[in-house]
């Protein structure tokens, strides 16, 4: 089998050009799809019997939890294969995919706090799960602390891969240990969004919302990649047609 | 197809410093008891040649061919043919010349204390070989760093500016060394701004051109 | 002159000899990160209280962190002096395995560092009000511990050794990483003070310890590549 | 249900529609950063051509 249509997707040009017709589809398409879940979380869907419409909080920080992981895993993914096959291509997907999972990860801790205050009474509490998105923004604050401190891209790029892979051997690691830790710690009556018994009816807007949010993790890394990619060239040349 | 009877060949090397396109297509071949002087002024590359000969720094695009192959994947047996004199001594100051090249050139080969006396021997600082390397002067250190060039035992020597510090006998010494190298049949490729081996047959140039 | 290539066994274990030697002649460097440690652990009596069995509850977990800073301390300028004068560049070159010969200097850095912070923990314990129950079990576990952290410390000061600011971006690195030895390891001395079997977090720790030995010298050659193109 | 009801949020309004906002202004963060972002790489792309085109006039 020949590689060609492989190294002719991922030559910058070409890379350019798709990434910019697709943006747009994956913008609108997530537009679309964060207002129509927006709509059924905080409208339609019925408020829950025990946190009652506290409840809704949880359509914008289960997802983002969910984001912050996936990107995470995205960008060593691509990292590795950055750092084993010598794709230029792979190394500024990794460097694209950094700012975005950061992004979400905060806003994870952030809404994860604003409903832990009405259920828990406080703003902050050691549960398993913020404790470990906690550690995963530290994971990507040092990621990007150590891309920015080379010059180089070239070596930037390198770099920041072994972190990334290194991170993300001890992501399920960290995940595990601080689960054991909580349990250890905590009565288990606190109430957990692990497994909220809500039927259909409020899982709907959920994944809505998840789809919505892949949708745009696609459209910024798009954009993003296509500011890599020129960051990357040396001579651009074919930059005149393509923009 | 591989150059008549030679042992190292480099095909169209190019490779970037930053921004700049540095080295662009440079291809050279070696044979065995060739001596290859790399000139040109500052900056023109040809420290970073020497580097991505070593695999210190990538190459983008080219092939580096060893026995005529290519040493692709096979870094390691390549390296243990290569024998490297840098910018840098590579040495430490705490440590004494002896045990310098114990714990350096002790890396590639299993050493004894009479080869090890033989060689201080041969770059003309036996008497020193107690003394920390901190003490030794700027020449003495170059002269130590040969030593262990001597020890590794290498067929391909790389010099970057190899007579750097070192006094006329310092120079007619590398010279010395250098060509009794490539009577036992071995290469050399050295960068140097001095007059090194000028006249000597064994002697080809490579001009980089910026 | 035809020379024996020197075994990969030999060639780590003369990268040991030397950081060995190296260190006899600069002792006071080695003593700063034990110094470290025990000044550190002197704090929290005087922050909190100084009443034993009140120290004893957060004991083994101030043990632990201490440990761990003092050991980051120390790894910050672990290839700093080889990158510099270019011996690590001959390691690149020397046609030995890169990844052992770094494994090497990595434990003879744990030898000079982790292993004396180590044997001093039951003295820094007493001060916290660590009874001699658990003297084992936070001996077995800072042993696992440190020697994971010497593993992932190397690796993040390859990554750091010719970065502006490298000593903060460090510990920012590493740290991150660090958490699950230090919830195991404070956790297996707790549960030795309540009376259970301390088995399950120091089995863990055994574990991330094979790992970090197996994976570690594959990433730290890595970064060490990077480091040395300039 | 009337809008004043669903605005309160049953008592919940002020964590739902800080989270709710919170969300949308990260959202428009990485819209704005992502294309700033890209409109700054294509800046300087294009300062890079034209001085390379210069020196080979």
């Amino acid at each position: 089998m020949s590689w060609t249509w492989f190294h002719k997707l991922a030559s910058p040009p070409h890379a350019y050009r798709i990434l910019g017709s697709l943006a747009p589809w994956f913008g609108w398409a997530s537009l679309a799809l964060i207002l129509l879940a927006t709509w059924w979380g905080l409208v339609k869907a019925p408020a829950d019997y025990q946190q009652g419409d506290g409840f809704r909080i949880l359509y914008v920080h289960a997802p983002s939890a969910w984001m912050s992981m996936f990107t995470y895993v995205v960008m060593a993914v691509a990292a590795g294969v950055g750092l084993i096959w010598r794709i230029k291509l792979a190394h500024a997907a990794a460097a694209a995919c950094a700012p975005i999972g950061a992004s979400f990860t905060f806003l994870a801790l952030a809404t994860g706090s604003i409903w832990g205050k009405p259920m828990w009474g406080t703003w902050w509490v050691w549960d398993a799960r913020l404790t470990s998105e906690l550690l995963l923004l530290f994971l990507y604050l040092g990621y990007m602390a150590l891309r920015a401190s080379f010059d180089d891209p070239q070596r930037a790029d390198r770099a920041s891969a072994v972190l990334a892979l290194v991170g993300v051997i001890n992501v399920p690691i960290i995940h595990y240990s601080v689960n054991w830790w909580s349990t250890l710690h905590q009565p288990a009556s606190v109430t957990k969004f692990d497994k909220p018994s809500i039927d259909l009816a409020m899982l709907i807007p959920l994944f809505l919302m998840i789809a919505g949010f892949q949708l745009y993790f696609g459209w910024a890394v798009s954009r993003r990649l296509r500011g890599e990619i020129l960051r990357r060239e040396r001579n651009a040349n074919w930059l005149k047609e393509a923009a | 197809m591989v150059v008549d009877g030679a042992l190292f060949e480099a095909r169209e090397i190019n490779a970037w410093r930053g921004d700049r396109h540095i080295l662009r297509d440079v291809s050279f071949s070696v044979r065995p008891g060739e001596f290859l002087k790399v000139t040109g002024p500052n900056g023109v590359g040809k420290t970073t040649l020497l580097r991505v000969i070593c695999g210190l720094l990538p190459a983008e695009g080219g092939e580096l061919l060893w026995r005529g192959k290519s040493i692709r994947g096979r870094r390691d047996e390549f390296n243990f043919e290569l024998g490297h004199l840098g910018h840098l001594n590579s040495l430490k100051g705490d440590l004494t010349a002896r045990e310098n090249l114990k714990f350096l050139a002790g890396l590639r080969t299993t050493l004894t204390a009479q080869t090890i006396d033989a060689t201080l021997d041969r770059v003309g600082i036996l008497s020193r070989g107690d003394l920390p390397a901190r003490s030794l002067s700027a020449g003495q250190k170059r002269r130590l760093a040969l030593a262990r060039l001597l020890l590794a035992d290498a067929a391909l020597w790389i010099l970057d500016e190899p007579v750097t510090n070192l006094d006329t006998a310092g120079i007619r010494l590398v010279e010395e060394l250098i060509v009794d190298h490539l009577e036992h049949g071995g290469l050399a490729i050295a960068a140097a701004h001095q007059r090194l081996l000028d006249d000597a047959p064994c002697l080809r140039r490579l001009e980089l051109e910026p | 002159m035809t020379a024996v290539r020197t075994p990969t066994l030999a060639a780590a274990k003369l990268v040991f000899q030397r950081d060995m030697t190296l260190a006899w002649r600069r002792w006071d460097e080695v003593a700063q990160p034990l110094i470290f440690y025990v000044v550190v652990t002197t704090m929290f009596p005087l922050a909190t209280t100084p009443d034993l069995s009140a120290l004893r509850v957060i004991g083994g977990g101030v043990v632990w962190v201490a440990a761990l800073l003092a050991s980051l301390l120390a790894l910050e300028a672990l290839f700093r002096a080889d990158v510099e004068d270019g011996t690590t560049e001959q390691w690149v070159l020397s046609g030995q395995p890169l990844g052992y010969l770094l494994l090497a200097k990595v434990a003879a850095h744990w030898v000079l560092t982790g292993l004396p912070l180590v044997i001093m923990s039951p003295i820094v314990g007493t001060g916290l009000g660590l009874p001699t129950s658990v003297w084992g079990v936070l001996m077995s576990s800072l042993l696992l511990g440190t020697g994971t952290l010497s593993i992932l410390g190397g690796i993040g000061a390859a990554l750091t050794v010719g970065v502006r600011r490298g000593s903060v971006l460090l510990s920012l690195l590493v740290l991150p990483l660090a958490m699950p030895l230090l919830i195991f390891g404070s956790r297996a001395v707790s549960m030795q003070m309540d009376g259970d079997s301390p088995a399950g977090p120091l089995q863990l720790l055994a574990a991330i310890f094979f790992m970090a030995l197996s994976l570690g010298p594959i990433a730290m050659s890595a970064a060490i590549r990077i480091s040395v193109e300039n | 249900m009337d809008l004043q009801t669903f605005f309160e949020m049953g008592g919940y309004a002020g964590y739902v529609w800080t989270s709710y906002g919170l969300t949308a202004l990260i959202l428009l963060w990485n819209w704005w950063a992502a294309r700033r972002f890209e409109a700054e790489a294509q800046l300087a792309a294009r300062r890079r051509n034209e001085l390379a085109l210069e020196r080979t006039a």
